[in-house]
């Protein structure tokens, strides 16, 4: 090791990965595809722990020996275990996640048409989480200690501290058994569910290009109250973030600059401050973001949402691993990808991270 | 200098709300100001820097500043509103902090900061201001202003950081300048070119200058008056020529306790602090 | 040192507060003393303090506290509203919910407890290694740690748990897989920003050892935020026990865990509100508890603020 | 007592410090005087192993140095650092940042050597059990110096120990340094910025610039201002306070 940089030193050539933006790049791609393989050797780690035979799972249990021999040969389960890993490995880079035992669709093709439905749900949710939270937060900080900060501290606590399935099932009780403001469980009623044709997958997107008002208010209806449920979570977190970076921001000493030349508060806060705190903010809404992808589990089954995490319940309470496995790696992979993009972007909006 | 009088500070007091109890920062502080370069010296917790913030009101919000009198030309600096201040800050005194590595703002550009300065008290349009601005960069001798104008505060260093700041600081044409510990995060020869360029702009503006700092023997080779300031109070008031015939003791044993190259290793006097200093 | 406490006894905040103390003991519980009068000080901190002090008071108290047997079935009783004989009504087979509610405490607790006591350690020790160390330890741990990141917390908790069958203790395993994570992460932070400061280069230059420097010295620097971050997590442990829970792979029927009980009542949800409402909101008040106290904690320990 | 030759280190691909030879004498006293990333500092810190990648000789007390410093080193030679509210750690009372190093090393009677410790700095007792954040600056630092001493060892390096300091707690801290020089018959290398430090305490002085040494003087020599290469010149001019014609000739030296 000394050896070589020693050598390499008076040309002052020493190769490194982190020289350079295509480096730092290149960097980022290396650590992806690391954790990325991670995550394959974890899913086919539990794969194999799990005490339910796939055989058994295919052929049922009145097989007689031979079919079964013959089976688990053709699944490849009599192979050394590395070799099944490689097999498992070059399977999903083809996109090949097997067969949904429950649905006997290709796994793949099942994540395809429930993601829409989660990714609808999530993005709405983050919206409505940033529009409020980032407001919020900078009220609680430019008031700290004093009542409003107080009050977006409680309603912030409140949001992490609310079991999410009973907060749905009350949201259910109030506002579509009780008072029926909104629509109940599901993405359109079940009148309307066989109008409309899948283009993107995403109701609201899809209704509009039909440009079916009727479905388009319908889908509103079915998705807001889920929406906000997931959105209180997202808000509370994004607006404890935005308080805490906003005070640290506010204590800086470019704030005393931008007061000595005589700038206006409200330009100090939204355009200094708030321009420091966007930088790690974007990180904090990415993670929210992400969480909520793979966090509306619960909240799916509660309103019999027909996205990923119903999808992965329904398949794991049935003995389904496929599924399962195909799904936790595609959730994984999101979460991975997300975390990187607010990573370069980032790099993007702050002046130091760039070269 | 001139006998006009810019500022007059009359028993100004400073007192902070800790949660230790109140901390008395600046006590019954008062002086005048001509046009003319002051120098505030004093050791750290001497309440120098208090000082300056409370002529520009800008002390922390658990602080508050009482005067007999703080009268700055024809304005009453005791008796301002928040919008007045604005149309003090800045456009008539302003204020050169101590690192620039953190009182420029990182994530936005040395050009839109300086174009911010000007734009907050000159209604031109942004061609105008950024052609100001680029002459003031070249005014505080930073020798490539179109690129320094695009970049931001990390990519320069602390001496050019310094410049900058004065640049923006000065570009409204305030009437008095701040200056507190200007270059104490510098090395001694960037330093000293630093203190040249503000030297020259305050002199051909007819600015005023306040200059805080710890070092005696800086404020006293940059400026015209100083006052040596201990525990909250000023003890001595002098001229700077007039430094060596210093007469309080704490002056005195500033002065002498500073090592010297003079060869002699022999011990430095020390300073005796008597409590009667603190009572003023 | 006995006899110095005593002649220093004529008050025991002047002894608590005295700015010269005499012994290692005195300076110790001066500087917890300090702590405590700014944490009391905070009126929310001190109610979540209150709701775990009393919710370790009701698992301990349980049999004396609980008016039924939680485990009695009467069916001739199901679904009462509240009345004055059972508080909070019946559930479906006719067992008192608040009877129920009181055993529950205990799950709870033990869920919490076990997970912090062995997801925060295990994060510590790797982020502290990762930090100090550097290099392709860092490399590999780091590593690690984001795999286990990446992975959706309760999906993964789910697949755990039917991977090795539902119950409390699958449960338990599963919520402390997913939660040392972010305390490496944590514990990682605020070991690179204190590895390079001049006193623990102090301390290395004394020939220190590296395992004495990490517990000596970098350990103590991470505490702060780590048991804020655990304080405020067990919260959200406590939301996902009680997913688990209702999602039957939990603790097992009959068994009067909260998350269970939510699950139980959904069927009934129209017309006997309480017998769903009632434990969520059990559910809510205690992690609302902790997440109070976090929050407080935060304040007083970790001043910066951050997550 | 301490022999340096043809030190070169590196941190990452720059080259900090290029061919630095330093020689000093049983209780002499060294000083490095140089701006911000001239490596007056990256050599103390060579030298108590602090930075790795680095060639050339050290010698100290005639045992040349490795790659790795041993116990035994560390008894031998001790630091002081420049910034009394970063030195002490924050959660440790006086008593345990004094008391450690006594035990790492066995060397037994730990009370009886931090009361000794304290005194020799000129500390009261009474400060054995606070900690850091309740003493002032040159209290931490006294503290800083206690915990070098305590170890008892022959060599002090010195990295700007009073930059961060008011002068009238400089001129404590420097008394006090020239008097355990004195007294416990101490070899120091002193690292400032300051011209006039320097010359006050050391007797031998080297400039250093962009990781060289660019002139050597004697205490004698600063005191008469004869210095020759022009960036030590210009340091000195520098040192005699603001005089707006001279700035007129500082060149940089990037």
């Amino acid at each position: 090791m000394s050896a070589v940089t020693r050598k390499n030193r008076d040309g002052r050539t020493r190769a490194r990965l982190s020289s350079g933006k295509a480096g730092s790049l290149l960097r980022l791609v290396f650590s992806l595809a690391i954790t990325f393989f991670g995550l394959l050797l974890v899913t086919f780690l539990i794969g194999r722990v799990l005490p339910i035979d796939p055989v058994l799972a295919a052929v049922g249990d009145r097989a007689p020996q031979a079919v079964y021999d013959r089976v688990r040969e053709e699944m490849g389960l009599n192979l050394p275990l590395w070799q099944q890993f490689f097999i498992y490995i070059s399977n999903i880079l083809q996109g090949d996640f097997g067969r949904s035992v429950l649905t006997s669709n290709p796994v793949l093709e099942d994540i395809k048409r429930v993601f829409p439905a989660t990714l609808e749900l999530a993005t709405i949710a983050t919206i409505i989480g940033v529009i409020l939270g980032i407001p919020a937060g900078v009220f609680a900080a430019i008031n700290k200690g004093k009542w409003p900060d107080h009050v977006v501290r409680v309603i912030g606590l409140a949001g992490y501290s609310m079991p999410i399935f009973w907060l749905g099932l009350m949201g259910l009780l109030v506002f579509y058994m009780k008072l029926d403001w909104v629509a109940g469980p599901g993405r359109l009623d079940a009148f309307y569910v066989d109008f409309i044709e899948p283009t993107t997958g995403l109701m609201l997107v899809d209704t509009l290009i039909e440009g079916d008002m009727d479905l388009f208010w319908n889908a509103v209806s079915h998705i807001i109250l889920p929406a906000s449920i997931l959105a209180y979570f997202s808000l509370a977190y994004i607006a404890r973030m935005t308080r805490s970076f906003m005070l640290e921001q506010l204590s800086q000493e470019y704030i005393l600059t931008a007061r000595v030349k005589g700038i206006s508060e409200h330009r100090i806060i939204w355009r200094h401050a708030l321009g420091n705190v966007m930088v790690p903010l974007v990180t904090v809404i990415a993670l929210s973001y992400a969480n909520l992808l793979e966090g509306s589990v619960l909240t799916e089954i509660i309103f019999a949402w027909p996205g990923l995490g119903l999808y992965i319940t329904n398949s794991l309470l049935n003995a389904d691993m496929n599924a399962v496995l195909g799904g936790t790696v595609v959730v994984g992979a999101v979460f991975i990808s997300v975390n990187m993009l607010s990573d370069v972007l980032y790099r993007f909006l702050d002046p130091r991270a760039r070269r | 200098m001139s006998s006009e009088t810019l500022l007059t500070v009359k028993n100004l007091e400073v007192t902070f709300n800790t949660p230790k109890g109140k901390v008395h920062a600046v006590r019954g502080v008062s002086f005048d100001l001509g046009r003319e370069r002051l120098g505030i010296v004093g050791e750290s917790g001497s309440g120098k820097s208090q000082t300056g913030r409370a002529i520009l009101g800008l002390t922390a919000a658990n602080g508050t500043i009482r005067a007999e009198k703080m009268q700055f030309r024809d304005v009453d600096l005791a008796n301002l509103k928040p919008k007045q201040w604005r149309k003090v800050r800045g456009a008539r005194i302003s204020m050169i902090m101590q690192d620039p590595k953190y009182s420029l703002n990182p994530v936005m550009t040395i050009g839109d900061q300086i174009i911010e300065a000007y734009r907050e008290h000159h209604k031109v349009n942004a061609k105008e201001a950024r052609l100001r601005a680029l002459e003031m960069l070249e005014a505080v001798k930073i020798r490539d202003p179109e690129r320094v104008f695009n970049a931001y505060p990390h990519e320069t260093s602390g001496g050019m950081g310094q410049r900058v700041m004065i640049a923006m600081m000065l570009i409204p044409d305030p009437e008095l300048i701040i200056a507190d510990e200007p270059t104490s995060a510098l090395d001694v020869t960037v330093q000293l070119q630093v203190m040249a360029i503000l030297d020259d702009l305050v002199r051909d503006r007819g600015m005023a200058l306040i200059f805080i700092s710890h070092d005696l023997q800086l404020i006293s080779s940059f400026c015209d008056r100083v006052l040596v300031m201990y525990q909250g109070h000023v003890v001595e008031e002098l001229r700077a020529s007039e430094l060596h015939n210093a007469k309080h003791p704490y002056t005195k044993g500033l002065l002498n306790c500073l090592p010297k190259m003079d060869g002699d290793h022999s011990d430095l006097p020390t300073l005796e602090r008597e409590a009667s200093w603190a009572e003023g | 040192m006995t006899t110095q406490i005593s002649t220093a006894k004529p008050g025991l905040k002047q002894w608590l507060t005295s700015d010269t103390p005499q012994s290692r003991w005195q300076a110790k519980c001066g500087r917890a003393w300090l702590g405590w009068i700014k944490f009391s000080e905070n009126k929310l901190a001190m109610i979540g303090l209150s709701v775990v002090v009393g919710l370790i008071l009701v698992t301990i108290f349980a049999p004396l506290l609980a008016p039924y047997d939680p485990l009695a079935a009467n069916l001739a009783n199901r679904i009462q509203p509240p009345s004055g004989d059972h508080w909070f009504g019946t559930d479906q087979l006719g067992r008192d919910i608040l009877s129920r509610l009181i055993y529950g405490a205990q799950y709870t607790l033990l869920i919490v407890g076990l997970v912090a006591i062995t997801a925060a350690p295990l994060g510590l020790l790797v982020g502290t290694a990762a930090g100090f160390f550097g290099g392709w330890i860092d490399a590999v741990l780091m590593r690690i740690t984001d795999v286990f990141l990446a992975f959706p917390k309760l999906i993964l908790a789910l697949a755990f748990v039917s991977a090795l069958g539902p119950g409390i203790e699958n449960a338990i395993l599963a919520i402390a897989i997913t939660a040392w994570p972010p305390y490496a992460r944590i514990a990682r932070a605020e070991t690179i920003t204190v590895r390079k400061e001049d006193y623990i280069e102090a301390a290395r230059l004394q020939g220190t050892s590296n395992f004495a420097l990490i517990i000596g010295h970098i350990t103590p620097m991470c505490m702060s935020s780590l048991v804020v971050r655990v304080t405020l997590d067990m919260a959200g442990m406590i939301l996902i026990a009680a997913g688990l829970g209702f999602l039957g792979l939990g603790a097992q029927p009959p068994m009067p865990e909260w998350g269970a009980m939510v699950s139980d009542g959904r069927q009934f949800l129209l017309e006997q509100w309480w017998v769903a409402t009632v434990p969520g909101l059990a559910i809510f008040v205690v992690s609302l508890g902790f997440n109070l106290l976090g929050d407080g904690l935060r304040d007083v320990l970790d001043p910066r603020g951050g997550d | 007592m301490i022999e340096i030759s043809k030190l070169n280190a590196w941190f990452d691909d720059n080259h900090v410090l290029k061919d630095v030879d330093i020689s000093v004498p049983a209780n002499g006293s060294f000083g490095l005087v140089g701006e911000s990333g001239s490596g007056k500092s990256t050599v103390l810190r060579t030298v108590t192993g602090l930075v790795d990648d680095w060639e050339g000789t050290i010698t100290v007390k005639g045992k040349k140095l490795g790659p790795k410093r041993d116990k035994d080193f560390y008894r031998l030679a001790q630091m002081v650092f420049q910034d009394p509210f970063g030195s002490l750690h924050p959660r440790h009372t006086i008593d345990r940042i004094l008391t450690e190093p006594v035990n790492i090393h066995g060397l037994g009677n730990s009370d009886a050597r931090v009361v000794e410790a304290l005194t020799q700095v000129g500390l009261d007792n009474a400060f054995r059990f606070r900690y850091p954040h309740q003493l002032s600056g040159g209290q931490r630092q006294r503290v800083a110096i206690a915990r070098a001493l305590i170890l008892e060892p022959k060599i002090l390096l010195l990295d700007e120990p009073t930059s961060a300091l008011d002068v009238s707690i400089q001129a404590e801290v420097l008394n006090l340094l020239g008097r355990l020089r004195r007294d416990l018959g101490l070899t120091y290398i002193m690292v400032s910025h300051d011209l006039a430090v320097v010359a006050h305490m050391c007797d031998d002085i080297a400039i250093m610039n962009h990781g060289r040494i660019v002139e050597r003087a004697t205490a004698g020599q600063l005191a008469e201002g004869t210095l020759e290469h022009p960036y030590s010149q210009q340091l000195y001019k520098a040192a005699g306070g603001y005089d707006r014609a001279v700035v007129d000739t500082f060149v940089d030296w990037d």
